[in-house]
């Protein structure tokens, strides 16, 4: 186990590299950056007062490097101006957007991303499993159609509308502001029990809308493999010990329809960072999701990169951590046996 | 111990020529033939009905400039977002043909409301098989024949107007043609990558799987979000619309094909397995007639359930790129586009029918949910 | 010597600490001379003090137009345009080049340090003039044909600039809403300065903040305009108080600020404003659900019929202020494009005069203004004291039949199986007209010009891309058209420097490379070589050397005229309406009323300070 | 008074397009102590009657009419029918008055909790975990014969072997003290010499808890050795019941005659097996068309030369499909009949891929014969490969896989012949058509697709296929292994006729050495990846040498009542452990032995240390 956690790890590092590399070629697609941009704003408004200063951080942030240049000293294996100053030396760049390092930046906005994410995690969680439960022992009942088909509104609305119609609604019916994930007061306010209240009140919308398709791919996901499983003999045989159909239920077919979603568990933690950006955008949630649109859309280089790397890795670690907990859930992965899909 | 007496079944015996086959043999035989897979599909009733209805709505796609009763460019200044026209049966209490009433438009100086007033004593008949705007047909030719036109010098809006006066109906048409086939085309794509790579990976293993393993992880670990807004703007800015639109189905295609391609190596390797690849194998068979004549039918039900269940993820994505400013830009039109020009507060307040785009959004992903799902059922039976 | 070098910093320190120390008790301070203000005279009435005011900005980044909105200028525009001294108590001007500044006595940062001349001479020796700071050199306002000024501290509170040649551009440039700053709180940045401060310190801060050196130490913590630095003291009304990156930032009132009402009262009335940010898409429904007290930005014409209907229930009114931009969308010919024919086409001013008869800008105004606009040329708007009605429907009206008749009689008759125009060389008179594609509004336009345009039996097509991509595309010669908004400054009045109509910049979207030629003096570009271009820059010549108001205004009228006759940039409808949603509680917001960057700084030039909430 | 008693039985199953009947009409009783065997063909109603009595029949599956009584103690009876599928009072009798035992206790059994856990879960349930459950666990689990109870209770079912499984599935149904215990095949899955010891248990088990068992199969073997009465289903109907002994000594009905007359029996090679539906190949002349490059008959063919091949633990493939080959060494003989047998695990299948060079060998190597020269294997380039490949063709052991379902049977059967480019296009079809003649099917079924035809077809197809190339060699794979009795004996009698008409070389892999017995003319018994003994037939079923060989023979349960299994010579379950047999046969450690000629033709292994 533990030699396996180390050899996954070392195999992270050549993929790490290579999606750094993607990363920053993808980033740097576009044409100019986030400065020159600036400059060729101010001017075009006759602005020359500003233009100096981004001039100077061009060169600060070797930005009128070439791209090789550039991802060597982004990285920390070549010095820039600054002298080895890369991510692997801690430093996560500097944000042109927010004129504060990037560390900051995403820093204050990475708490809240987690608390709406893992809200939606848990709502997904709590909302699919009795439900995905209840449609598999009731399969191709009348209620297992109602639930399959909401579960397929759910996926088909584009949840960009779907937010912005509960928005509204939630405005005009409940007085909850719109967008945000607090009333605005509580914005600077050090947290207090009423900032959590407000906080939680927000969270409604945006959860119901990021968890909805999430929701419903996982209600039919939980349903196909438990009906999977109701069918195998390990099943049969437990009923013929005389327990109780519910009780055989969670103890028996539900755990091994589980793998999925610990395999799951990979996609679940970068998506705690990454997840539901364009909800984020509409609902303009202080979540990292619009930060890093904005950041993209800018050209915000060092805050978009690390945004990205950040999640890659995030991704990576996810998959490892899903197959260690599969591993620990299931002995026939533990013991090097594969366990039939 | 009690002695038991003899029992003889004096019945005549005769002994069927066959041997019955188990229930649980009849599925496993029926689960991979392509007679018993389209009998299961067909069982499937509301996969079936929603495959009918995608057809009935391809079908229609070569012919939107005739169904369509405007061309998608069409204005009418005088009647922006004008509310739908329903059609009429009755008027005055007497059956009429088809008709509808006419609208006059007025701005409220006040309120800068659009206010319309029907006009309830003149039907104006529908004409239909009729000579209305004209349009280039497939950007070949000149027509001006459509299935149904408004009365000569009226108006008719089915769904109403959009901000510039645009007939919405039509467009949603017109829009179908983009929003309907760039799943497709984007599927395609990524079935061809996701086909060639998990192929690869599944049949010949060992490097060859490891590299695209780790590709696939690569890909997957990087945000779509990121990759859709850098490729987009990646393209040249002086390629056409149509260009562009194909631009960006490549782009949907490249970034989906992992997903699919686990999928293909999965089935790959336990279709390589199967004692008939190697009975194949053993006469003789090349690897390409193994992959060609024996794993690819056998794959092909799976494959075209699994593609079946990608696309209205591709139709999603299309209207999610829409709305980050990524995806088709006018001229063309498409579901996304006009949904994401419907993104306002003054849709939901004053003219919710803007938003009609949504009802064939919703009703195309959930066909294509339910064919993907009848789909998948009919090609796995232990699905369930 | 240690004392003269350390001298500076800890003299500075100790001085403010014993000011602070003093000033402590007092809620606040005004200048010995404070700037007084007649509401009374304005129409407005003096107002209550207190209350906190919500608004709602797009981005973290937006929070900088607070900088504009307080519009504390040395000197700046009035409601009317004139330039008034504001932060100067006086500026005296010999001969056009000597510039006299008089400095209010008593004049306090927000943190209560002297506003002084040490901050400008700071600013002209350690900052503009220091190679590591300022590499290119001092900004270009402070040089005339390239040379700087002679810089001289009069006494505490005077300093004097001397240019060899008249700079008639220096005081409309400090009066932008973008102030160029040309001081800086000497107290408070001379510790980042390597020729000032702790050198212990300046070593400690540079390495927690991960930075070359001291130059890009002090460049951070030196941004006057940005309001991202909460430590940096300023004149304007409002101080931000919490650093970037937030959701609400909120602005406390300056307790220094140099202007007072007829009652004695120091403004600003209002004591906190908080900005909320929020996506510019919920800006509109935000709004109409009352959760801002005064609300431009993210609103547009189109909203206003959600926003009418708000009203009643969120409590605030919808004002329409008219924009001053030249023209609402316009179209810019590239004269200097790459391809040959598309550029003989665009410098006939024939095809220039098809193209605009050939809008029909009554529908774009009808359908997509409510008919509020006005439309016609892009020029000087109502507001404007070079406002000429005449000149805004000259060669604007919609003529389709005129337009064709030109453009046949150019010899442009030749049309394609579809019914298009074929140029010169054969191919389909297809126009790309290039846009950055960022607003709704402004493609809605062009597809309503691209329309009425078909029948002139020209094909026009919109392509949309990054604003950066644009930008290169035009100067770079390849874009044949694009669309852009109109004049940035619609409401010129003679003293301000007519830059956007001469070939004088780059950034001018109809003659880049004339542009670029005149701004590197020859280095780069293409020299003008167009009769009425030319006369353009002559006449800015004649403007620079203009000795009075009368005669820069009468530059400015040719100027204006050559460009209604010539058709250089398109116009198409001017004088939109900005929506202004203002809550009922906030008076002395004027009712109708300019929106303006520059001049006006949006809000700027109606003084937010004098605002104040009446909530009872 | 009988334990169970059932009358007038009748399940039906729903399925697309109307209903099964499984069970019509069915009665039945047991007494407590006794055996009853149910036995049938697949599809003659078995499982279901064993899921009605527990009331656990798959979801489509009804019970229409009849009663099930049960002896709830005390003298009380309930009738099973009548309760609730999923009530308490149901849920109370299940395990601890009536338990049951599955065929396949690998699939029966919690992947993912551990034995242990499992049985203890039994005690819980039915509300007898007043005591130390672990230690109840571990009693019962030694009881079962299990010689380190603490380590198969913290095991988890994947990680015991095939008997102590099914040990410990019996030590579940069995810790409650149940009345009733329903065994449904539970031997089936279990090599021959485990299968005699799960019997053995189950005799003393039943003797010690008074146990009335209820005993589905399809083994009349078994039946022979562990039944009182026997009960002959066929299609949901009784055919015959009475006495076991009686029964088997004296079938009275065709049914049962023809099951008892299908089974191979060793030392009766010459008896022509009675298949309940006959049918005879007619072999065509196209069998023999193909130039003969073959060595002359009784020259070696294919040879193995201390051949070896270990497997790396691979994920996807269990353990013991993979069993690793250890120095064999062996010639095949040009005409004859090589029976491989031995149990699970030995090694046979892989040394049958080796042959096909299916699979490489690690060391050694195997040379093909031909044309006078012999050329290695893993020598040959491509052509060399086709050339081989069209020598030497494949019987897989199941007839549904081993067929591609996508394909009908006309291109199965002509597509090797495309592959080789021999024939045209008619004359490959011609060629199929004499195939089918030859395997007995007819020949109008050509253009159907595999599903259409039962297992025992399938594997005929599977046989004409591989003759179509018209091979020198034929590799029978456990051919017949996944077919009821009579079906087995329909294909053991056309590969009979095979042999006997052609000059087919026939390497016939099994498990069964009854059925190696009835087609092989020399066998090789393979323990560990080697081979213990090699000797002609006859030789080998009258004087075995090897003790596994001994232990092999012993534990087939015969017809015949008076041979009754040898306990003894089962060696309490050591006997596939090469250190444990006795000098010289002893081997330790990697010591692959030698082959000794005891006897004409007849080798034994026998440890080199």
């Amino acid at each position: 186990m533990l030699r396996y956690t180390l050899k996954r790890l070392l195999g992270m590092i050549p993929a790490l590299l290579a999606a750094s590399l993607l990363i920053f070629a993808v980033i740097d697609l576009p044409p100019g950056d986030c400065l020159s941009n600036q400059m060729a704003e101010l001017k075009s408004r006759g602005e020359t007062a500003g233009t100096e200063r981004l001039e100077f951080l061009r060169h600060e942030f070797d930005l009128d490097r070439s791209f090789l240049e550039r991802y060597a000293i982004w990285m920390g294996l070549w010095p820039g101006s600054r002298g080895f100053s890369g991510l692997l030396q801690g430093d996560w760049g500097w944000s042109f957007e927010f004129n504060k390092s990037v560390a900051s930046v995403v820093g204050e906005t990475l708490a809240l991303t987690i608390i709406v994410n893992a809200a939606t995690v848990l709502f997904i969680y709590a909302l699919a499993f009795p439900i995905g439960v209840y449609a598999a022992t009731r399969a191709y009942g009348w209620s297992d159609y109602g639930i399959t088909l909401a579960g397929y509104l759910g996926l088909a609305v584009p949840n960009f509308l779907l937010a912005l119609a509960l928005l509204y609604y939630a405005n005009a019916w409940f007085g909850t502001a719109i967008g945000g994930l607090m009333a605005p007061e509580y914005a600077d306010q050090p947290w207090s029990l009423a900032k959590l209240g407000s906080i939680l009140a927000h969270l409604i919308v945006p959860v119901i809308v990021i968890g909805l398709s999430g929701t419903a791919t996982m209600i039919r996901r939980l349903r196909a493999n438990l009906l999977d499983e109701l069918h195998k003999p390990y099943v049969i045989a437990a009923r013929a010990k005389g327990l109780r159909e519910r009780d055989l239920l969670v103890k028996y077919p539900l755990r091994l329809s589980l793998a999925p979603f610990i395999a799951d568990i990979g996609n679940l933690l970068p998506s705690l960072v990454s997840g539901s950006v364009i909800v984020s955008v509409v609902l303009s949630l202080p979540t990292i999701g619009p930060v890093l649109v904005d950041a993209l859309r800018a050209q915000d280089h060092f805050l978009s990169g690390f945004i990205l790397l950040f999640t890659a890795v995030l991704t990576m670690i996810g998959m490892l951590i899903s197959d260690l907990i599969l591993a620990l859930v299931d002995p026939r992965v533990r013991l090097g046996e594969t366990p039939r899909q | 111990m009690s002695k038991a007496t003899r029992y003889l079944n004096e019945e005549p015996f005769e002994p069927r020529d066959t041997v019955a086959l188990s229930d649980a043999e009849l599925r496993a035989i029926e689960a991979s033939s392509w007679t018993g897979f389209w009998r299961r599909f067909a069982r499937h009733r509301l996969a079936f009905v929603s495959g009918l209805f995608l057809l009935a709505l391809y079908a229609m796609l070569p012919f939107v400039e005739l169904l369509a009763p405007y061309p998608p460019d069409w204005r009418d200044s005088a009647k922006v977002y004008a509310p739908p026209q329903s059609i009429r049966l009755f008027h005055d209490g007497a059956l009429h043909p088809p008709f509808v009433y006419g609208t006059a438009q007025s701005l409220n100086p006040e309120t800068f409301a659009r206010e319309f007033v029907e006009d309830r004593t003149q039907p104006q008949a529908l004409r239909f098989f009729c000579t209305g705007s004209t349009y280039r047909f497939w950007e070949l030719w000149e027509g001006s024949a459509h299935l149904v036109c408004p009365a000569k010098g009226a108006s008719l809006h089915l769904l109403g107007t959009d901000r510039l006066g645009r007939d919405i109906f039509s467009r949603i048409l017109y829009g179908a043609r983009v929003s309907l086939t760039i799943g497709i085309i984007g599927v395609a794509i990524s079935l061809v990558l996701g086909m060639a790579l998990g192929g690869l990976a599944g049949y010949f293993g060992g490097w060859t799987d490891t590299v695209i393993q780790r590709l696939i992880e690569l890909v997957r670990s990087l945000p779509e979000l990121p990759l859709w807004m850098a490729l987009s703007a990646a393209l040249p800015v002086t390629w056409p619309p149509l260009t562009v639109y194909l631009g960006i189905t490549i782009i949907l295609g490249l970034l989906d094909w992992p997903s699919l391609a686990r999928a293909v190596r999965a089935r790959f390797m336990t279709l390589r397995e199967e004692e008939f690849v190697l009975a194949a194998e053993l006469m003789g068979a090349s690897p390409a007639r193994v992959i060609g004549r024996h794993m690819l039918p056998n794959f092909a039900s799976h494959l075209i359930a699994n593609a079946t269940l990608a696309i209205p993820a591709m139709i999603l994505g299309e209207t999610a790129l829409s709305f980050l400013g990524l995806g088709i830009r006018e001229p063309m039109t498409s579901w996304g586009l006009m949904l994401d020009q419907a993104r306002r507060i003054e849709a939901i307040l004053f003219y919710p029918w803007i938003l009609a785009p949504m009802v064939p959004v919703i009703l195309t992903v959930l066909a294509f949910n339910f064919v993907g799902d009848g789909l998948r059922d009919a090609a796995d039976p232990h699905q369930g | 010597m240690g004392w003269s070098r350390l001298s500076p910093a800890a003299a500075m320190a100790l001085l403010w600490l014993c000011m602070t120390a003093l000033g402590a008790g007092a809620q606040g301070a005004l200048p010995d001379e404070p700037l007084r203000v007649t509401l009374a005279g304005k129409g407005r009435e003096p107002g209550r003090p207190g209350g906190e005011l919500r608004t709602i900005l797009p981005r973290d980044k937006d929070i900088r137009l607070l900088s504009a909105w307080g519009y504390a200028r040395l000197i700046g525009y009035d409601e009317r345009l004139d330039l008034v001294p504001d932060i100067a108590a006086r500026i005296e001007v010999e001969e056009g080049r000597i510039f006299t500044i008089h400095l209010r006595a008593g004049h306090r940062w927000s943190d209560g340090a002297p506003f002084t001349a040490e901050d400008f001479r700071y600013f002209w020796e350690d900052v503009a003039n220091d190679p590591l700071l300022s590499p290119a050199g001092p900004p270009d306002l402070m040089l005339v044909a390239g040379k700087p000024p002679r810089f001289e501290v009069i006494n505490e509170t005077t300093i004097r600039y001397t240019w060899d040649a008249p700079n008639p551009g220096f005081l409309p440039a400090l009066a932008q809403a973008r102030e160029p700053y040309i001081y800086r709180p000497a107290h408070y940045l001379k510790a980042f300065h390597a020729r000032y401060g702790d050198n212990a310190f300046i070593e400690e801060q540079v390495a927690a903040e991960k930075v070359s050196g001291w130059a890009a130490l002090h460049n951070r913590r030196d941004s006057m305009f940005a309001n991202d630095n909460p430590d940096l003291p300023t004149l304007q009304p409002w101080v931000v108080r919490n650093p970037m990156p937030a959701q609400r930032f909120t602005f406390e009132r300056n307790p220094y600020f140099h202007r007072v009402d007829e009652k004695g009262q120091q403004l600003p009335y209002i004591d906190r404003i908080l900005v909320d940010i929020a996506d510019p898409s919920l800006i509109p429904a935000k709004t109409v659900a009352g959760e801002t007290d005064l609300q431009a930005r993210g609103l547009s014409l189109r909203d206003v019929t959600a926003l009418k209907s708000g009203e009643a229930s969120a409590n605030y009114l919808t004002r329409l202020w008219p924009i001053a931009k030249g023209s609402q969308v316009a179209l810019y010919p590239n004269l200097n494009a790459n391809d040959p024919v598309w550029r003989s086409l665009m410098r006939d001013r024939r095809f220039r005069l098809a193209l605009s008869l050939g809008i029909d800008r009554a529908d774009i105004n009808a359908t997509l203004f409510f008919g509020l606009g006005t439309q016609g040329n892009n020029t000087a708007v109502m507001g404007s004291p070079l406002f000429d009605a005449d000149r805004v429907s000259r060669n604007a009206t919609f003529d389709p039949g005129k337009a064709n008749a030109l453009l046949d009689e150019m010899g442009l008759a030749a049309r394609d199986a579809s019914g298009f125009r074929l140029l010169p060389d054969g191919r389909t008179m297809e126009l790309l007209i290039e846009t950055a594609g960022e607003s709704e509004e402004e493609s809605d336009v062009l597809a309503l010009i691209a329309q009425s345009w078909a029948g002139l039996g020209l094909k026009a097509i919109l392509k949309p891309s990054e604003r950066s991509v644009l930008r290169n595309r035009v100067y770079a010669g390849e874009a044949v058209m694009s669309a852009w908004s109109g004049f940035d400054n619609g409401m010129p009045a003679p003293g301000m420097p007519p830059l956007e109509l001469a070939p004088l910049k780059q950034e001018t979207f109809c003659w880049p490379k004339w542009g670029q030629y005149a701004a590197t003096r020859g280095k780069s570009g293409e020299p003008v070589d167009l009769a009425p271009a030319q006369q353009l820059l002559d006449l800015f010549a004649e403007w620079e050397k203009a000795p009075d108001e009368a005669a820069r205004a009468r530059v400015w009228t040719r100027m204006l005229d050559l460009h209604a006759d010539e058709l250089f940039t398109i116009g198409t409808v001017m004088g939109v309406s900005q929506p202004v949603a203002v809550s009922k509680a906030l008076r002395n917001v004027p009712e109708k009323a300019w929106y303006g960057w520059d001049p006006g700084a949006q809000f700027g030039i109606y003084r937010m300070d004098e605002f104040w909430l009446d909530r009872n | 008074m009988s334990l169970l008693s059932i009358r007038g039985l009748k399940v039906e199953f729903a399925v697309p397009g109307g209903t099964i009947k499984a069970l019509d009409g069915i009665d039945l009783d047991l007494a407590p102590g006794q055996t009853l065997a149910i036995v049938g063909e697949s599809g003659s109603g078995k499982s279901a009657l064993a899921q009605s009595i527990m009331r656990i029949l798959p979801a489509n599956g009804r019970i229409v009419a009849g009663g099930i009584s049960l002896e709830v103690g005390q003298g009380r009876r309930r009738d099973l029918v009548r309760l609730n599928e999923k009530g308490a009072a149901l849920r109370r009798l299940r395990g601890a008055r009536m338990a049951m035992i599955f065929q396949e206790p690998m699939t029966s059994l919690s992947p993912v909790h551990t034995i242990g856990s499992q049985i203890a879960e039994m005690l819980s349930l039915h509300g007898l975990n007043g005591g130390d459950a672990a230690h109840s666990v571990h009693t019962i689990l030694s009881k079962m014969g299990i010689s380190d109870p603490e380590r198969v209770a913290s095991s988890y079912a994947f990680e015991l072997s095939g008997g102590q499984r099914q040990r410990a599935m019996i030590a579940m149904a069995l810790i409650c003290k149940p009345a009733l215990l329903i065994a449904d095949e539970p031997t089936t899955a279990l090599d021959v010499t485990t299968q005699a010891e799960i019997l053995a248990l189950l005799k003393d088990l039943q003797r010690e808890f008074n146990l009335a068992i209820l005993l589905i199969t399809h083994d009349l073997g078994v039946v022979a050795q562990i039944a009182d009465e026997v009960q002959v289903l066929y299609e949901g109907r009784t055919m015959e019941r009475g006495p076991a002994q009686d029964i088997l000594d004296d079938p009275r009905h065709p049914y049962t005659k023809a099951l008892i007359g299908a089974i191979p029996v060793i030392g009766r090679r010459s008896t022509r097996l009675h298949a309940l539906r006959e049918t005879k190949g007619s072999l065509p002349p196209a069998l023999h068309s193909r130039a003969n490059h073959a060595p002359p008959r009784g020259a070696p063919i294919l040879t193995l030369e201390n051949v070896s091949k270990r497997f790396a633990l691979r994920h996807g493939t269990p353990a013991h499909e993979s069993a690793a080959i250890n120095g064999v060494t062996l010639a095949l003989r040009t005409g004859e009949c090589l029976g491989i047998v031995g149990e699970s695990g030995s090694g046979k299948s892989t040394l049958a891929r080796l042959m096909l060079r299916a699979l490489e060998p690690d060391q050694g190597r195997i040379l093909f014969h031909r044309d006078g020269g012999a050329m290695p294997l893993s020598a040959m380039d491509r052509h060399a490969i086709r050339a081989f490949r069209a020598s030497i063709q494949l019987v897989f052991q199941d007839p549904y896989g081993s067929l591609d379902p996508r394909m009908t049977v006309r291109d199965t059967l002509t597509e090797p012949l495309d592959i080789h480019g021999i024939a045209t296009r008619p004359e490959r079809i011609e060629r199929a058509r004499h195939l089918m003649r030859a395997v007995g099917l007819d020949e109008r079924a050509l253009g159907r697709y595999p599903l259409a035809f039962s297992g025992g077809q399938r594997q005929r197809i599977g046989i004409a296929r591989a003759l179509a190339l018209s091979p020198e060699i034929l590799v029978l794979d456990e051919p017949v292994s996944a077919l009821d009795v009579s079906v087995q004996a329909q294909i053991l009698n056309l590969l009979r006729d095979l042999k006997d008409a052609s000059n087919l070389t026939f390497v016939f892999v099994s498990h069964n050495l009854a059925v190696i017995d009835y087609l092989a003319d020399r066998v090789a018994v393979m323990c560990r990846g080697r081979i213990v003994e090699l000797a002609p037939a006859e030789a080998l079923f009258k004087d075995a040498r090897h003790p596994y060989t001994k232990a092999l023979l012993a534990a087939i349960p015969s017809l015949d009542k008076a041979s009754r299994i040898d306990f003894s010579a089962l060696r309490g379950g050591n006997a596939s452990d090469p250190a444990a047999w006795e000098a010289p046969f002893t081997l330790l450690g990697d010591d692959q032995g030698r082959l000794v000629e005891v006897d004409q033709d007849h080798f034994t292994a026998y440890g080199t240390s």
